[in-house]
């Protein structure tokens, strides 16, 4: 295997709330190879924006912490100085946001916002960045390339401003993309387009992706591994296909048994009892167990280590100490 | 492994904190957490309570002249040294609490009631009714305020009441319209559409539902304006057009001893820092019921 | 067949645009324009489409938060749209909504008891022993306890308050419910939570709802009809079955083909769109989706097509059908 | 744009009706004789009414405001009853007295004040941030008639640093062309009594500074720090730019409408509430004029003299709502 | 005869330069035509510029010789003969003579503007053809030398009103030319001219090189510069911003004392300050009531406080200065045993409430009236009697006041040519009930005596009368007399020969600015 283009290590990053320090990712362990596109699925709080965030360095400085090692490309972003981090952003790696319509800002045109990395990064001058960034534009399947440079992100719909946020992310040509919901707030039909052109250029560009989301099939159709999180914590990890054939953790259970699903029409859903706790709510045990069917006395007071299946794929629940342990998923189907 | 899919377990469980917090409550909760706030409201507090206890403080007499007495530096006897007219000024500016106190409270409270109802209207209803009341207050936000005051004071005869009357009428505008804009804003969120949806008449929906919501930031703007109605009280009685004498009043007091500023700086000081403390007060306060009461304050 | 609960006909809902030196109206946005359809006693109809087609706005129709520029409603035989406000405000209790974001439709400065106390009182229980036996029992149903009574919206998880939407939307014990994308806001294992709840409060009080959706998932999982709107107009309306297996539409066809599916072993055929869903001020003549359409004719271009039965009950609006 | 600034000019005349019509009820509800105090205590009966017929005091007030109106119509603001000179002819020396003081304090106000507030949100929770935010306050709490004298015994008197009253030296008084001294001055290329005019300008504009420059300061701040939470500036950030950059750049075009708002408002403030500092420092500034005319029962020079500052603040505030198309795209006005 | 013509000044030759005053002082002028205005702070100004045929000695309101070198008085006190001097010339060059005289006296009277010329009115009785008019006829004589002024009645004060700085004689050429605009472009014979006006700011008087006593003035010019506030003027006269100031607060006394730079000017006393009753209004109609607050006012420590000492008490109507003053009155003594006995007389003992109406400006009569009724409200208070001060700005309070609305009220009067009967009479007749008698005092016997006065030109017999009302007013106490201010004016030391008019006005025309 070649090493990969990221490896975070144990990462833990805490805020300072009113409740004292809340550690709201919670030593969190994973790797991105180089062309890969992973998954990061998990409900919503669960500490996927703030990893990513993380890794860019753009946690808010006064009031969290961040810990724990980010080796991108072997060097440690998470000791980085801001300089050097001003280096990386946007240059090697770039983001793109949940929010297509308050990612842009909206007072300076398309082609000024577009531009700006190139200008910080490669120093060009207004007239190269420009040519750039129609390319870049026409890449990401924008037709009126050139008006469009100078008009300003209101007269822009949501899928179009989604593709400007890609155009902008991949312009200076990251090595690691990372996209946080990227689809989330669009329709079906948009999205479909702009998962066509995340896959497209991951495949021309061999740009690494994490990719961040909570819905699965955008998972199913985009990445090769994925990982599952949950309260701060990665609960699952492991290829696409063995998560989906074969979810281990309770909660991945859950997960994927709770989506309808739109070929068949089921009875009744599965639904996960309870609901996502609040970040440094729970301190002891495993922090799926107050909603876990298969809780045991242990779950409550031991936190689970991650167990390491010989596919690859990794759990953390004690239902599969030793790597062995019931395979719940096939129960719960057959029962369903 | 049946119990794994078994729907009928609870749905919840407790959540964590297990009483009933109002949202005033909670903003009370988060105020406290705010020290400078708190100390506003430790300021407003030690002026409210002079102003109350101020027979029992005050080591003299308010209006008890003893001419022979005139401009004594602060002393052990006079802390903050005495007046023209031989006048403790620690007891005046004890008294006088009472009644820069009372015309922030009552000017402020008048603008109020007149505002909300006006913004209200204007809000709720838009068209023609809106049309009228934004341009009144257009109109009178358009006057230069203190001039307004002094032709209001001027039209109606020097006096505290007056000064009242002139005080309000200019704080209306602010008041009026920001209660219009967020009763626009209430007037949009889904919870009015579902108490419309429920059947519930407008004078219901008004009083139950926009009103409620848009007193957080009226109580905020009401402390911030009681500070400034302090002023401009100060200000009309700097300029003569103020309280009763011998009742003492700050802005009068600091005006009546400008002449002094050389032989008897004590006199023009400490009704000043008299104003500026509690006007600080009320400003400190209102900044921190703002954070408190604002939800986007909190994450 | 029995008289269907709710009738729509040709409901049209025309915004003013306001603009020049007067303020006069200068155009429309036509966010609904010309929908028919019919809901029965007990089922769910589900509504789909893109955001923007008007599928809020028809909801907000049936119950009047909206008057319609044209069309009537009739429910249960009588026309919505010709009563008076007061007559309306009545027949309210026979119509509720539970809405999208289940935080905003519940007033912040409101105890749950006294939010589920209000159509209550608005429509005449006057005991308060009553109210407060009914709020109880509310709660009870949809899953909560009589302790959160006392308390207040932002103490409450987005899934709870969502069922504090629904149960306000029941206090009245309404025959219809139009439901405007109430899991949309919710995580995946809350979503499924409470469509569960809605089920079953579908059957233990033979409820019928309109379901608003834009997750072709979930509106296939509750729905006995699917409706599919685009820009304004329904395009396609049948039994939900034959829609997901069999859809005519060349836009549904495209709705259903671009839904990722949880599933790496299940291939599909995607059809994607080209270019933006059409402003609603300015809609294309003849069919509103002709602009994307990939199977377009050359009359899409100037002649609407009308919503045509097909097969049994499966209604289509495209002239490949013709 | 075009059409938006005729409807707006077009919404100014019920306005300002409106308030020359206010002002003119108002004035005339004033009790008290103009002729009266024009004769003066020892002037007689007759005297007094004879003045008020000359004056036209004693027509009913509708028809006194319709001549009003019909004056102000042709430009004609009315003539001073005090000094019988026409007021348009004399109004300009005393506004462009506080024109210039209230500008000059605008300009300190705004370029410390919104630097104040970027700082702060920009650090915030920091030492700056907590003291600025504190002077700011203190700014606010502080009576403008007080801060002036305490600045006048302060720093002109003890310190005896800055003259304490009027515009310019009074042995070499300054060539009036403009009105507006730091012009004139330049004009005339007298450097020496230029700086002359800018020491006299320095303690009544600091005073006149203070209050909206601490408003200023703590409208830039909340609305910096609402935008610099806003997804864009982590976009921006996400780019690798300078955190110096982000803030000035796309942050602070962001901040920039509340603060615009607040800046009009203020400016219009000042010139109307100009009047407790320019007593204080001898400015013959319009406050002063208006407030004499208020005890001088002069009429027309009250009527047309608030006019004029409610017009001047009207205005403001137009090219504030013209600014904001201006500053953010996303107004249209149609 | 006629005085012998002066020379031509162009032959003084080139003195050292005199140097410019400036004089900071509150207020603006309004109109630089003394005829027409009627307001002090305009005086101060047209006194530089205009000049009467008769005028004040410098420090009293003795008459001597101004305009017109020499007059006599025909025995029945109805004709008045002035001899010009020759040989003066308005600043626009044109000629002073007896016919410039004469139209400036026609403007007046044959004005019948009650508006513009009150002040005509109200000293010379009316304008032509009124009633009361006291010039019957002004002629110009002897190739414009001599003026003659015939009256209809003898007017004993004649004189002296002549004197007044509003009777001072314009260039009816400029008269002429500016039309209405004369008010901005003053034009008379004095010793400077009007340069310029800055409104609201200052205005500037240059030396009139032409003036026709020689060597005067001494000054190269005037500027009057406003500073409103009294304070702020000082500091402006303590940082050498300007060199001579009126209007000091007594309070600042101290400190211009203490300042070796700066030296007092002490304007002589021609005023009262008072304390009036409305007589109509219980319960001032009862003399024992007014008697009794009269008991009640310790007027030594007012003046002490308020004035800084610099005032005496005042026990009659009118100033010492002023000839007819009845020393021999005993003022009512401070004694609030004896003013509980004439309330307990007037069956007032428990004492009541009342308004006490308070000036809200400063005049050099009452340099602060609020104060001052701030302390007679504390005094009144051990008698029971609660004062509710009651204050409006200047014009209203006049107003209310003339109507007779305010029950005790204070004002003053300053004397505008030092005649006892423009106090007594012009104050407390009942002539003038409805004018300046705000008390509406009303007493036959007072009317008698000051109208045998008025017409008498004979001035011991005046006296004697005067005298007499003076006991009249004492005993009935309509008002309570405070005090008679002594005004402070303040400048730097190097000021010379500024010698302040009791009337409020001087001229520079002797001031210098020495080492
Ligand atoms: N600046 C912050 N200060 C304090 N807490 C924060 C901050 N940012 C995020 N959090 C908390 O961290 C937790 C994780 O947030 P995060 O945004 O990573 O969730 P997420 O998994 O991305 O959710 P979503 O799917 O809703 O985007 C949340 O509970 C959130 O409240
Ligand atoms: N009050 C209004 N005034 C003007 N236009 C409106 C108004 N309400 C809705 N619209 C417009 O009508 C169209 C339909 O809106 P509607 O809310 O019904 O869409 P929707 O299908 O519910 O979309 P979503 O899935 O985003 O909720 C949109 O273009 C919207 O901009
Ligand atoms: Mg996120
Ligand atoms: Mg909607
Ligand atoms: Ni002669």
């Amino acid at each position: 295997m070649e090493s990969p283009i990221i490896e975070v290590n144990s990462l833990q990053t805490s805020f300072q709330t009113d409740d004292g320090e809340v550690p709201v990712v919670n030593s969190i362990s994973f790797h991105i190879n180089r062309g890969e596109v992973l998954g990061i699925v998990g409900e919503s709080g669960c500490g996927k924006s703030v990893t990513s965030l993380s890794i860019m360095g753009l946690v808010p400085a006064n009031t969290s912490k961040v810990q724990g090692q980010i080796r991108f490309k072997g060097e440690n972003l998470a000791t980085a100085s801001e300089a050097r981090m001003r280096k990386i952003r946007g240059n090697e790696i770039a983001m793109i946001f949940q929010e297509p319509m308050t990612s842009l800002n909206p007072l300076f045109t398309i082609g000024e916002q577009l531009t700006e990395s190139l200008r910080i990064h490669r120093k060009w001058n207004k007239k190269q960045a420009r040519a750039r960034a129609i390319e870049m534009m026409k890449l990401v399947g924008l037709g009126r390339a050139e008006s469009l440079m100078d008009e300003y992100p209101h007269q822009l719909s949501g899928g179009m401003r989604q593709r400007v946020m890609i155009a902008m992310a991949m312009i200076c040509e990251p090595e690691l993309l990372i996209a946080d919901e990227p689809t989330t707030a669009l329709d079906v039909t948009i999205q479909a387009q702009i998962l066509e052109l995340m896959k497209k250029l991951n495949q021309e560009t061999k740009t690494a992706i994490m990719m961040i989301t909570h819905d699965l099939g955008v998972v199913a159709e985009m990445c090769q591994r994925m990982v599952v999180m949950y309260a701060g914590k990665i609960v699952e990890e492991g290829d696409v296909s063995a998560i989906f054939q074969n979810p281990k953790h309770p909660y991945t259970v859950g997960l994927i048994q709770s989506v309808p699903d739109m070929r068949e029409k089921k009875e009744r859903l599965y639904s996960i009892p309870g609901q996502v706790p609040k970040p440094g709510s729970q301190k002891l045990g495993c922090p799926f167990a107050p909603r876990c069917s298969h809780v045991m006395d242990r779950c409550l007071s031991e936190a689970p280590p991650l167990q390491l299946f010989n596919n690859g794929q990794k759990v953390r629940c004690w239902l599969y100490e030793d790597g062995k342990g019931a395979d719940i998923y096939d129960a719960a189907i057959s029962s369903s | 492994m049946a119990e794994l899919i078994n729907n009928k377990t609870p749905l919840t469980r407790p959540p964590v904190e297990d009483s009933a917090i109002s949202p005033w409550k909670e903003g009370w909760r988060s105020f406290k957490k705010n020290k400078v706030a708190v100390i506003g409201l430790f300021i407003v507090v030690f002026f409210i309570l002079m102003a109350l206890f101020a027979d029992l403080l005050a080591p003299y007499s308010y209006e008890t002249q003893k001419l022979a007495d005139k401009h004594l530096a602060p002393s052990a006897e006079h802390w903050f040294g005495t007046d023209e007219y031989g006048r403790d000024i620690l007891s005046r500016i004890i008294f006088g609490a009472r009644l820069s106190l009372w015309v922030g409270f009552i000017s402020v409270a008048g603008s109020v009631i007149v505002g909300l109802v006006l913004g209200l209207l204007a809000g709720y209803y838009g068209k023609w009714v809106d049309m009228i009341i934004s341009r009144i207050f257009d109109i009178l936000l358009a006057f230069p305020s203190i001039l307004l005051a002094i032709a209001i004071v001027a039209a109606l005869g020097p006096s505290l009441r007056n000064a009242l009357i002139a005080i309000a009428i200019i704080n209306v505008p602010t008041f009026g319209r920001l209660v219009r804009s967020r009763v626009l804003s209430v007037k949009e969120e889904e919870y009015i559409s579902a108490a419309k949806a429920i059947g519930m008449k407008d004078g219901r929906i008004i009083f139950q539902h926009v009103l409620p919501n848009c007193l957080a930031p009226i109580i905020v703007q009401g402390t911030l304006a009681i500070a400034s109605a302090i002023i401009e009280c100060a200000a009309l009685g700097f300029l003569g057009l103020g309280a009763q004498p011998p009742t003492p009043e700050w802005g009068q007091m600091l005006a009546e001893s400008r002449a002094y500023i050389l032989q008897a700086p004590w006199t023009v000081l400490f009704p000043g820092l008299a104003i500026m403390l509690t006007v600080l007060g009320f400003n400190l306060m209102g900044d921190g019921l703002r954070d408190a009461l604002d939800p986007r304050m909190k994450n | 067949m029995t008289q269907p609960l709710v009738q729509v006909e040709n409901l049209k809902m025309h915004f003013p645009i306001k603009g020049g030196i007067l303020g006069k109206t200068i155009g429309s946005v036509k966010a609904v324009d010309g929908i028919s359809f019919s809901i029965k006693k007990g089922e769910t109809l589900g509504l789909v489409g893109e955001s923007g087609c008007g599928k809020s706005t028809t909801g907000r129709m049936i119950l009047r938060l909206l008057e319609p520029s044209e069309g009537s409603i009739y429910f249960e035989g009588k026309d919505l749209t010709k009563l008076s406000t007061n007559e309306m405000r009545k027949t309210r209790s026979e119509i509720q909504m539970v809405f999208q974001d289940p935080f905003a439709s519940l007033n912040p400065r409101h105890t749950i008891g006294k939010i589920l106390e209000e159509p209550l009182i608005v429509h005449g229980v006057k005991s308060k022993q009553e109210r407060k036996q009914r709020v109880q029992k509310l709660l009870e149903v949809v899953g909560l306890s009589s302790y959160h009574a006392s308390r207040y919206p932002h103490q409450f998880s987005g899934g709870q308050r969502q069922r504090i939407g629904i149960a306000r939307a029941l206090a009245i014990n309404p025959k219809l419910i139009i439901a405007d994308e109430p899991v949309s806001a919710l995580d995946v294992s809350i979503q499924s939570q409470v469509l569960n709840l809605l089920q079953d409060l579908q059957k233990e009080y033979g409820l019928t709802y309109l379901f608003i959706a834009h997750d072709l998932g979930v509106v296939r999982h509750i729905s006995d009809r699917v409706g599919v709107m685009y820009l304004g107009q329904l395009v396609e309306i049948s039994e939900s079955e034959d829609l997901y297996q069999n859809p005519l539409h060349p836009y549904t066809q495209a709705l259903l083909s671009a839904v990722p599916i949880p599933d790496v072993t299940y291939k599909q055929e995607r059809v994607i769109l080209q270019g933006e869903v059409p402003s609603p001020v300015n809609p294309p003549k003849g069919c509103p989706f002709h602009t994307r359409c990939p199977k377009a004719m050359e009359q899409c271009s100037h002649k609407r097509p009308e919503l045509k039965e097909q097969k049994q009950g499966h209604h289509v609006a495209c002239h490949l059908y013709d | 744009m075009f059409s938006f600034t005729v409807r707006r000019l077009g919404a100014l005349i019920p306005v300002l009706l409106g308030m020359a019509f206010i002002v003119f009820m108002m004035v005339r509800a004033i009790p008290g004789n103009p002729a009266q105090l024009i004769l003066g205590q020892q002037a007689s009966k007759e005297a007094v009414a004879a003045l008020t017929k000359e004056l036209g005091l004693d027509q009913p007030w509708y028809i006194q405001f319709f001549d009003y109106l019909g004056g102000l119509l042709s430009g004609d603001l009315g003539v001073s009853l005090k000094t019988n000179t026409p007021i348009a002819e004399e109004v300009w020396p005393y506004l462009a007295a506080t024109i210039e003081l209230a500008v000059i304090a605008m300009i300190i106000a705004v370029v410390i004040g919104v630097n104040a507030g970027i700082i702060s949100a920009w650090f915030q929770n920091s030492w700056f941030d907590y003291i600025a935010m504190i002077i700011a306050l203190i700014g606010v709490s502080m009576p403008i008639f007080w801060l002036g004298l305490m600045e006048q015994y302060i720093v002109a008197i003890k310190w005896d640093l800055l003259p304490t009253t009027g515009r310019d030296n009074i042995r070499d008084p300054v060539e009036a062309i403009t009105n507006l001294y730091l012009l004139d001055t330049l004009l005339q290329g007298r450097f020496d009594q230029f700086f002359e005019v800018v020491r006299h300008l320095i303690l009544p504009s600091i005073a006149l500074a203070t209050i909206p420059m601490a408003i200023i300061a703590r409208m830039t701040r909340s609305s910096m720090l609402e935008v610099m939470r806003s997804d864009f500036i982590r976009t921006a950030r996400a780019k690798g730019m300078r955190m110096f950059w982000v803030v000035y750049k796309h942050s602070f075009k962001n901040a920039l409408i509340p603060v615009v708002t607040v800046i009009g408002l203020q400016t219009g403030l000042l010139l109307g509430g100009a009047i407790l500092t320019e007593t204080i420092f001898g400015w013959p500034g319009i406050g002063t004029y208006i407030y004499d005319a208020i005890n001088y029962r002069d009429y027309p020079v009250v009527q047309s003299g608030i006019l004029v500052i409610a017009f001047i603040f009207v205005i403001i505030n137009l090219c504030v709502d013209l600014l904001y198309a201006a500053i953010d795209p996303r107004i249209k006005y149609k | 005869g006629c005085g012998s013509s002066k020379e031509s000044s162009s032959g003084k030759g080139k003195e050292e330069s005199g140097g410019t005053l400036i004089y900071g002082r509150g207020a603006d002028s309004t109109a630089l035509d003394p005829a027409i205005t009627t307001e002090g702070e305009s005086f101060i100004v047209t006194e530089q510029i205009f000049e009467t045929l008769v005028k004040y000695k410098e420090d009293s309101t003795e008459i001597e010789a101004g305009l017109a070198e020499t007059w006599d008085v025909s025995e029945d006190g109805l004709t008045y003969t002035f001899h010009l001097r020759d040989g003066i010339k308005f600043h626009d060059d044109t000629d002073f003579n007896a016919e410039a005289v004469v139209k400036n006296f026609q403007r007046w009277a044959q004005s019948k503007d009650e508006a513009k010329f009150a002040y005509y009115a109200s000293m010379f009785g009316g304008f032509e053809g009124d009633e009361g008019h006291v010039i019957k006829e002004v002629k110009a004589q002897d190739d414009d030398h001599i003026v003659v002024f015939t009256l209809n009645r003898p007017q004993a004060p004649f004189l002296k009103n002549l004197a007044m700085g509003m009777f001072a004689i314009a260039s009816p050429e400029a008269l002429e030319k500016h039309g209405d605009d004369f008010t901005k472009n003053p034009v008379g014979t004095g010793p400077f001219a009007f340069k310029s006006w800055k409104p609201g700011d200052m205005i500037e008087v240059v030396k009139n090189d032409d003036y026709w006593q020689d060597g005067l003035p001494k000054l190269d010019g005037v500027k009057f510069k406003v500073i409103k506030d009294n304070s702020a003027r000082l500091n402006a006269l303590i940082k050498g911003e300007i060199d001579l100031m009126d209007g000091l607060n007594p309070s600042d006394l101290g400190q211009v004392e203490g300042d070796s730079k700066l030296q007092l000017f002490e304007r002589p006393s021609m005023n009262v300050g008072y304390l009036g009753f409305n007589v109509e209004k219980a319960p001032f109609d009862k003399k024992e009531v007014r008697q009794a607050i009269s008991h009640l006012i310790n007027k030594e420590e007012l003046i002490k406080s308020f004035y800084e000492g610099t005032a005496e008490p005042a026990k009659n109507p009118l100033p010492p200065s002023v000839s007819g003053y009845n020393d021999d009155i005993v003022d009512y003594e401070y004694n609030v045993d004896k003013a509980k006995e004439l309330l307990k007389a007037a069956g007032l003992e428990n004492g009541f409430e009342m308004d006490l109406w308070a000036m809200p400006v400063a005049r050099p009569y009452m340099p602060d009236g609020q104060k001052v009724a701030v302390a007679i409200q504390a005094a009144l208070k051990e008698v029971n009697i609660t004062a509710n001060i009651v204050t409006f700005d200047w014009g209203t309070y006049i107003e209310k006041v003339q109507a007779g609305e305010a029950p005790v009220y204070m004002l003053g009067w300053n004397g505008d040519n030092g005649d006892a009967d423009n106090f007594i009479y012009t104050l407390l007749d009942k002539d003038n009930i409805g004018s300046n008698n705000y008390s509406r005092y009303s007493n036959d016997e007072l009317h008698e005596i000051l109208i045998k006065a008025q017409s008498n030109p004979n001035e011991d017999e005046r006296i004697v009368l005067y005298k007499q009302a003076q006991e009249i007013i004492h005993e009935d106490a309509p008002w309570v007399p405070l005090a008679h201010s002594k005004p402070q004016l303040a400048g730097i030391k190097e000021v010379k020969g500024f010698i302040p008019h009791p009337t409020g006005t001087q001229s520079f025309i002797n001031v210098s600015l020495g080492e």
